[in-house]
């Protein structure tokens, strides 16, 4: 075997988030890690990576007992990961993204820059990523950080590669792209734990799964013995429920007949949003579908006021914007959830109560003093009624895993009372249970008579949760239709124009 | 509120928790009180608590060897002491709260005594007034600095500590002011009922106030989210920009009021004395009595044990006559002492 | 202080365009500070005649050389993600030690401060690595030991009575333009491949951009760092240094300030107190701006210290206020 | 007493004096003169020094009077005096910060023949050529007096606290060894606590507060400056004491307020420190451009006041 563990544990404080963990790869496999989000897939990952080192348990390397002090010990021992947030450095060119800590050097001293780019280049090229290797890395997506991330850890050697959620951040283009890369580092030889919470991924890619739950292996099995109805039952410790099935989308009338709850019209913003009018009517869910880097976040972001759009007009439930801004929209019935939970979503400090109540304080206060019962009595019910994993509502956020970060950031969207709501990639980083929790809370809020703006980085979820699709390419909307009996496919053969000609991870 | 969620058909919203839980051992949010984490004593309540300890010690030792220490008037002149250095620390632990810093307090208890030393003539209510509003104006310009134009608190603060004992300095031109013998001034210089000063009881009660306000209040909520994630905060509808003109106002209002304390504590308006490096204390407080620069937390009883356990530590050198600069020294350990007992606390 | 907002500003319709605007904009922000200084020298030129001799700017040159050589640490320190707020004390107890080394020859009397602040750097590093202190602190605490230390070794003053070779090196006058200046812009120089061209130069921006980002590249997190606090104590020390040879003197209170100064200078030159971005020229630039405006109201010649503080609380305002416009044009 | 308004008011002059070997024919009118404070004016000292300086420049007809603030800053006063020397000053007055820390600053002045009157603190430098005469009291006998006021006010007995200049500050030390060796004479003269006051009205207030605390028996204090006395009365005072009666005072400086203080019996005595050096100092100068010898050290007359003469020396304005 080339990386092993037997019986490893880990607590972080109260919490045992690994509980005697037994696991192996070979080289020259892909082995998928799946679990519901808390299972203890990204802490056997940091274990293995040395990031973290374990309570218990022993890991071996080439049948040999290893320990990691630091995952610069790992990546020279030959593991290495790409974690689930990205993790680069967002300042830096991604040529010093990628050779960082091991630039080539002239005289062993200085280091040799036209050499670096040179190297940068062939890398990139290798896996098919035409990025300028001098560009900063904080003006690429996410999608192509996250493949600079992979290129560089695919070119630092390792043996056993290890990607967490990889594709969460990916278009689909992009995702295939990835799939390439795999393929091609199973044949080197080069074992590869790969964690994901979409299936289809892991049934395309993986040789054998491996689920968690709640700290502990439930099973390992080569894929083809592991039926999806097994697999997700593993994960879920019960037979998946009628819950977890599409339910298809409930079949509504036309727009022009409901009350609009959102109209954006001529909405500019920089180069990124150039015209983009839509409406969306009461109960309706309209999914905003666009490639990557099609400006749909941005779009969120003007309608929203958390950019300032240049022109364009928003109207909430029939009243206009003149200069949207979070506060006004919120106070008017908008509500938008944003899709970098790290970065613009929770308050790491704060516990769960207070970053579910966040943006309602002053409607749980009177007289500017924030009422206790009343936020206990919010947090409690959305803490039920999203299923939110955590052991109080005073717990710090930061101890949930990330799919019930994300259901707190949901709950503090729909505490506000939105007559509309904005989701931008709800379910990133969402485990399956979870997945369908939240598209039956986006039903259910269409049901309630709410406009609902979503997207996704899965092109299937958006056409399978909506009722209507806006079609986005480069900031404009090009076309729109109905998202009944749509084929994804299809939809997406009309994003890309000529799905052949699609140039995936071409950086403009 | 009528529930937005539950609007779903009935039983799906909540099952799925329900289901699930018997297949975790993290209790799922149970209703009622949040049960708090199992609190282990020994070493971290020896963290979290650190400053309480090293204040206690520090006392246990003045009454034991220190001369003069147990002479009850200590508590009165130490607490005369502290009282402006409480409230600049409140207002820097406010600060540092949303991330930021406030270096001015020092210089602008300054210009608050060179205000009342221009107006004290006319009327000392007056005066006091004036000192007051022009802390406060010094607070939101350095608010709106740091919120507008998004310039770094640290040199914000840094301009406006150069520039506000500089402005201090002109209006006095040199000259210290004194003050009369009777009236307000010299009352708030004096008074202490029961050998407990009244600006002590006012800073003390400021604190109170304070406390109430960061952790029940709509606008102290605010400015530890900005300091938790100030992008997030934007996103969730704060009023971003406003919570920090309100925080760097009330630092300056504090720092305007202490500047009032320690004119009517030293008898006279003085540019050039009051208030130099007290800045360095009351970070030093604030952090030592855990409110981490990191922003997103503020102790406020940490916040004022800190500036007393640094008071009674200046008195400790001083009334065991130990040289100023060893005991600068000691000093400058006592405080990586502290917060190295601190570290790890959350 | 806070997080920007991550959502850049992207590519524009005709492909390049908007790069290059923001090619543009990037290099206005590292080279703002020049621009600024270009433009105040000359008006200051304009305003008073006898500023644009050369004596003159070689006197603010030098006179700017040991803020200088402070600040090239402190913006190491600061593109780290810290602060070192033990800098000016630190020079003050270089100029001491210097003058206590002085009479056993000139290399004991740059070794002895260099040395002794790297070490303070050590003592500093460790701290804030291994303790987990916010360096704020853990520097402002060496701030008041240092200053402690350095006044009781010397009191207030002690005189160098034969500085010689020791002397010279500071005061000599190689090139014409003065040995000071020489030694400022060497060190400035080597201090801009140190930064941008050595892995430690990329490890320090790359702390200071993401430092969890940073561990798990594999970067010795712990180690850049306590060297980052070294080579900024040894600036220091070695500042004092040269300050004593300057001045024939140790002075305990010397280098009084210069750790905010430091930073301000840093500030103005386009350094994020955020971390992970600054560039050396900008920093240069930053200190040679606060030296021009401390010329400036020398010139002026009758201003009282009051409003002398006035004044330069003002300028230091309006640099930064014209600074950061630059670099929210970027980030925006 | 002395005269506020004689010009020249010297205790004595030292043997050793500093003759300039090509006197120029001009004289100090129309002359650019530098002068370089070392802190700012805040302190009574510092002001009644500039303005007696800018006084006296006006009076000499100089062209201009380039003034710079060193604020403290030993470098910035180097810098100060390098700026003036560039922008032409003929002659120049420096009150150095330090006790040491000019030398390039005076060497460049010679260099360029520029003569360099020191007041107030002498500073290190070779005289006749880094400098051609200092101006200023005797620190060590200040203190010395200091002692002797206090035995005449105490009758002899007491237990003194002493409040410092900034620490090692060389005046500082001054006053403190004169004091010290001024007690030996007063065997009844016990000092129980010496701590610095650094020169600060709100840190001698402090101190004084809590030495007062530690020893409840103290009856009098020595302070090194006025300033800082100020501070310390007013600690008396809210320690429930009299200044004056229950604490007897002796002070250094010779400020108005403290003057004031001694005449309602607040205080018992403030040894001089003269600032008046502006007419001194150009006539030095002009000596030295005429070619006359100059003085190498001029030891200011410091007046001594207490109960029987502050009230007049208010009325007569002799105070600053
Ligand atoms: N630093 C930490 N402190 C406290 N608890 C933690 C910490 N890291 C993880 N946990 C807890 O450990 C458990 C396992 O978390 P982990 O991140 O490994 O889950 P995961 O399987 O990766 O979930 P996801 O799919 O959401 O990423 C969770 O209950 C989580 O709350
Ligand atoms: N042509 C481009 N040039 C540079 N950056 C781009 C380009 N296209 C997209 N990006 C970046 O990719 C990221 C995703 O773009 P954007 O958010 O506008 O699209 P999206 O459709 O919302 O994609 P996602 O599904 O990732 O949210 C953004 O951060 C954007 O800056
Ligand atoms: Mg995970
Ligand atoms: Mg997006």
């Amino acid at each position: 075997m080339l990386l092993e563990t037997r019986g490893l544990t880990k607590s972080f404080g109260a919490v045992r988030a690994l509980r005697g963990v037994d696991f192996t790869l070979a080289a020259g496999e892909v082995h998928g890690l799946m679990g519901e989000n808390g299972a203890g897939k990204s802490t056997l990952i940091k274990l293995l990576t040395g990031l973290n080192q374990p309570d218990g348990g022993e890991m071996l390397l080439d049948g040999r007992p290893a320990s990691f002090n630091s995952p610069r010990d790992a990546q020279s021992a030959g593991v290495a990961a790409v974690y689930q947030e990205i993790n680069l450095i967002p300042e830096r060119s991604v040529a010093d993204n990628l050779f960082l800590g091991r630039e080539p050097r002239r005289f062993g001293l200085l280091v040799d820059r036209p050499r670096m780019l040179d190297q940068a280049r062939d890398l990139l090229n290798r896996y098919r990523l035409e990025v300028d290797p001098r560009r900063i890395l904080r003006t690429l997506g996410l999608g192509l950080q996250q493949l600079v991330s992979i290129a560089r850890v695919v070119s630092l050697g390792a043996r056993a590669v290890i990607l967490d959620e990889p594709t969460s951040a990916l278009s689909a283009a992009e995702v295939e792209l990835l799939y390439g890369v795999v393929d091609r580092l199973r044949a080197d030889g080069i074992g590869l734990i790969y964690v994901s919470h979409r299936l289809s991924e892991c049934y395309r890619l993986c040789d054998r799964l491996t689920v968690l739950r709640d700290g502990t292996r439930v099973v390992t099995a080569p894929t083809a013995e592991l039926p999806r109805n097994r697999l997700v039952a593993a994960m879920l410790g019960r037979e998946p429920g009628e819950a977890h099935r599409p339910a298809p989308p409930a079949s509504v009338a036309g727009t022009a007949d409901r009350p609009p709850a959102l109209a954006v019209e001529g909405l500019r913003w920089r180069n990124r949003v150039r015209d983009v009018s839509l409406r969306v009517g009461r109960g309706e869910i309209v999914g905003l579908a666009g490639l990557l880097g099609s400006g749909r976040t941005e779009t969120f972001k003007a309608i929203y006021g958390a950019e300032a759009p240049e022109a364009g007009t928003v109207a909430i439930a029939g009243r206009p914007l003149r200069h949207p801004r979070p506060s006004d929209s919120i106070r008017r019935g908008l509500a938008f959830l944003s899709e970098d939970r790290r970065a613009e979503g929770v308050f790491s400090q704060l516990s769960v109560a207070e970053n579910l109540t966040a943006a309602v304080l002053p409607r749980i206060s009177r007289w500017g003093v924030i009422s206790r019962r009343r936020r206990d009595e919010m947090v409690q019910r959305f803490v039920r009624e999203l299923g939110v994993k955590t052991v109080g509502p005073d717990a710090p956020i930061t101890s949930l895993s990330g799919g019930n970060q994300q259901k707190v950031l949901i709950a503090r969207a729909l505490c506000t009372e939105p007559t509309t709501v904005m989701l931008d990639d709800p379910t990133r980083g969402i485990d399956v249970g979870a997945k369908a929790e939240v598209h039956r809370v986006v039903r259910g809020l269409a049901e309630n008579g709410l406009g609902v703006l979503v997207t996704s980085s899965e092109l299937e979820e958006v056409v399978e949760l909506s009722h209507r699709l806006v079609v986005l390419d480069e900031g404009r909307v090009s076309g729109e239709m109905s998202a009944e009996g749509q084929n994804p496919d299809a939809v997406l053969a009309l994003l890309s124009g000529d799905p052949g000609t699609a140039e995936p991870g071409t950086a403009r | 509120m009528s529930g937005i969620v539950s609007g779903m058909p009935p039983g799906h919203a909540s099952r799925p928790a329900e289901d699930r839980q018997p297949a975790t051992t993290a209790p799922a949010s149970p209703p009622g009180p949040a049960a708090p984490p199992p609190r282990r004593l020994g070493a971290a309540a020896l963290r979290q608590n650190s400053v309480y300890i090293a204040f206690a010690l520090l006392v246990a030792f003045d009454l034991l060897v220190t001369p003069g220490f147990r002479n009850p008037t200590v508590v009165r002149s130490l607490l005369f002491e502290a009282a402006p250095v409480i409230l600049i620390a409140l207002g820097q632990s406010l600060a540092i709260g949303t991330r930021g810093i406030d270096l001015s307090v020092g210089s602008v208890m300054a210009l608050s005594s060179a205000t009342i030393g221009l107006t004290m003539d006319l009327d000392q209510g007056l005066a006091i007034g004036a000192a007051v509003a022009v802390g406060l104006l010094c607070g939101i310009l350095n608010g709106m600095l740091v919120a507008w134009l998004r310039i770094a608190p640290l040199i914000s603060s840094l301009a406006l500590l150069v520039a506000a004992r500089g402005l201090a300095q002109a209006m006095l031109g040199g000259a210290r002011v004194d003050m009369p013998f009777d009236g307000p001034l010299s009352t708030i210089g004096q008074l202490a009922p029961g050998g407990i000063p009244a600006v002590a009881m006012f800073s003390l009660l400021a604190a109170l106030l304070f406390s109430f306000v960061v952790r029940r209040t709509v606008p102290g909520r605010y400015a530890l989210f900005v300091g938790a994630s100030r992008t997030a905060a934007v996103l969730a509808g704060h009023p971003v920009r406003a919570t920090l003109g309100f925080v760097y106002g009330v630092s300056g209002l504090l720092a305007g009021i202490a500047g009032v304390f320690a004119t009517a504590r030293l008898g006279a308006a003085d540019a050039n004395y009051i208030g130099v490096q007290f800045e360095l204390d009351a970070i030093a407080a604030a952090v030592i009595g855990g409110t981490p620069l990191s922003g997103g937390r503020i102790s406020t009883l940490g916040t004022v044990f800190g500036v007393l356990l640094l008071v009674v530590l200046d008195a400790s050198f001083i009334m065991n006559n130990v040289n100023a600069n060893y005991a600068q020294m000691l000093k400058a350990a006592f405080i990586v002492g502290a917060l190295f007992l601190r570290r790890g606390a959350a | 202080m806070s997080a920007t907002v991550p959502s850049p500003v992207v590519a524009a319709a005709p492909p390049g365009t908007s790069e290059r605007r923001q090619r543009i904009v990037a290099l206005l922000q590292a080279r703002g500070a020049i621009l600024v200084l270009v433009a105040a020298a000359l008006a200051a030129g304009a305003a008073f005649p006898s500023f644009l001799h050369l004596g003159n700017l070689r006197d603010i040159a030098t006179a700017a050389s040991f803020l200088g050589l402070v600040t090239i640490g402190q913006c190491f320190v600061v593109i780290l993600g810290g602060f070192d707020l033990s800098v000016g004390s630190m020079v003050g107890l270089g100029t001491v030690l210097a003058a206590y080394a002085a009479p056993y020859g000139t290399l004991g009397a740059l070794l002895a401060p260099t040395v002794a602040g790297l070490l303070v750097g050590v003592v500093n590093g460790l701290l804030i690595v291994r303790a987990r202190m916010a360096p704020f602190i853990v520097t402002l605490a060496g701030l008041l030991a240092l200053k402690g230390l350095a006044v009781l070794l010397a009191g207030e003053s002690l005189v160098i009575e034969q500085p010689g070779l020791f002397g010279r090196i500071a005061n000599g006058n190689a090139l014409g333009i003065g040995n000071l200046v020489l030694i400022l812009l060497l060190c400035f120089g080597g201090a801009a491949l140190l930064l941008n061209r050595t892995r430690f130069g990329a490890a320090v921006f790359a702390i200071g951009g993401n430092e969890e980002a940073a561990r798990m590249l594999g970067v010795r997190v712990e180690r850049v760092k306590i060297l980052t606090y070294c080579l900024s104590g040894a600036l220091a020390g070695l500042s004092g240094s040269l300050l004593a040879a300057h001045l024939s003197s140790g002075l305990s209170a010397a280098g009084t300030g210069y750790e905010l100064q430091s930073i301000a200078a840093a500030v103005i030159g386009g350094v994020l107190l955020t971390g992970g971005v600054g560039t050396m020229g900008g920093a240069l630039s930053g200190v040679l701006l606060l030296g021009l405006i401390e010329n400036v109201i020398n010139q002026i010649g009758s201003l009282s210290a009051a409003y002398q503080g006035l004044a330069s609380g003002a300028f230091l305002l309006l640099a930064v206020i014209i600074q950061s416009g630059l670099s929210q044009q970027r980030t925006a | 007493g002395t005269q506020a308004t004689g010009d020249l008011v010297v205790q004595n002059q030292s043997s050793q004096s500093c003759t300039n070997a090509s006197p120029a024919k001009g004289s100090l009118s129309g002359m650019l003169v530098g002068f370089s404070q070392s802190e700012n004016e805040q302190n009574p000292f510092r002001a009644a020094e500039t303005a007696s300086v800018k006084a006296a420049a006006k009076k000499a007809g100089v062209s201009r009077l380039l003034y710079t603030n060193a604020n403290d800053s030993q470098a910035k006063q180097v810098a100060d005096i390098q700026s003036m020397i560039a922008q032409g000053a003929k002659a120049i007055i420096v009150a150095p910060l330090n006790a040491t820390g000019l030398q390039p600053a005076l060497e460049q002045a010679a260099a360029k023949n520029i003569p360099v009157v020191t007041i107030d603190r002498a500073t290190a430098g070779q005289p006749c050529r880094d400098f051609i005469t200092f101006l200023g009291s005797d620190f060590a006998t200040q203190g010395k007096r200091a002692a002797d006021a206090m035995a005449e006010a105490t009758g002899g007995n007491a237990k003194i606290l002493e409040i410092q200049g900034a620490y090692g500050n060389s005046v500082e030390t001054e006053r403190t060894d004169g004091f010290a060796d001024g007690l030996k004479s007063h065997p009844g003269l016990t000092l129980v606590a010496a701590q610095t006051g650094n020169w600060s009205a709100t840190d001698a207030q402090k101190v004084m507060e809590q030495l007062l605390l530690a020893h409840p028996d103290a009856n009098a204090l020595y302070s090194h400056a006025d300033v800082m006395t100020l501070g310390a009365m007013r600690a008396i005072q809210q320690a429930g004491k009299k200044p004056g009666q229950d604490i007897k005072i002796v002070s250094i400086d010779g400020t108005k307020a403290l003057v004031k203080a001694i005449s309602k019996g607040e205080a018992q005595a403030d040894i001089e420190t003269n600032p008046r050096f502006g007419p001194q100092a150009f006539s030095a100068l002009s000596d030295w451009f005429a070619g006359k010898p100059v003085a190498q050290k001029i030891i200011m007359k410091d007046a001594l006041f207490d109960k029987n003469n502050a009230a007049e020396a208010i009325k007569s304005n002799a105070t600053y």
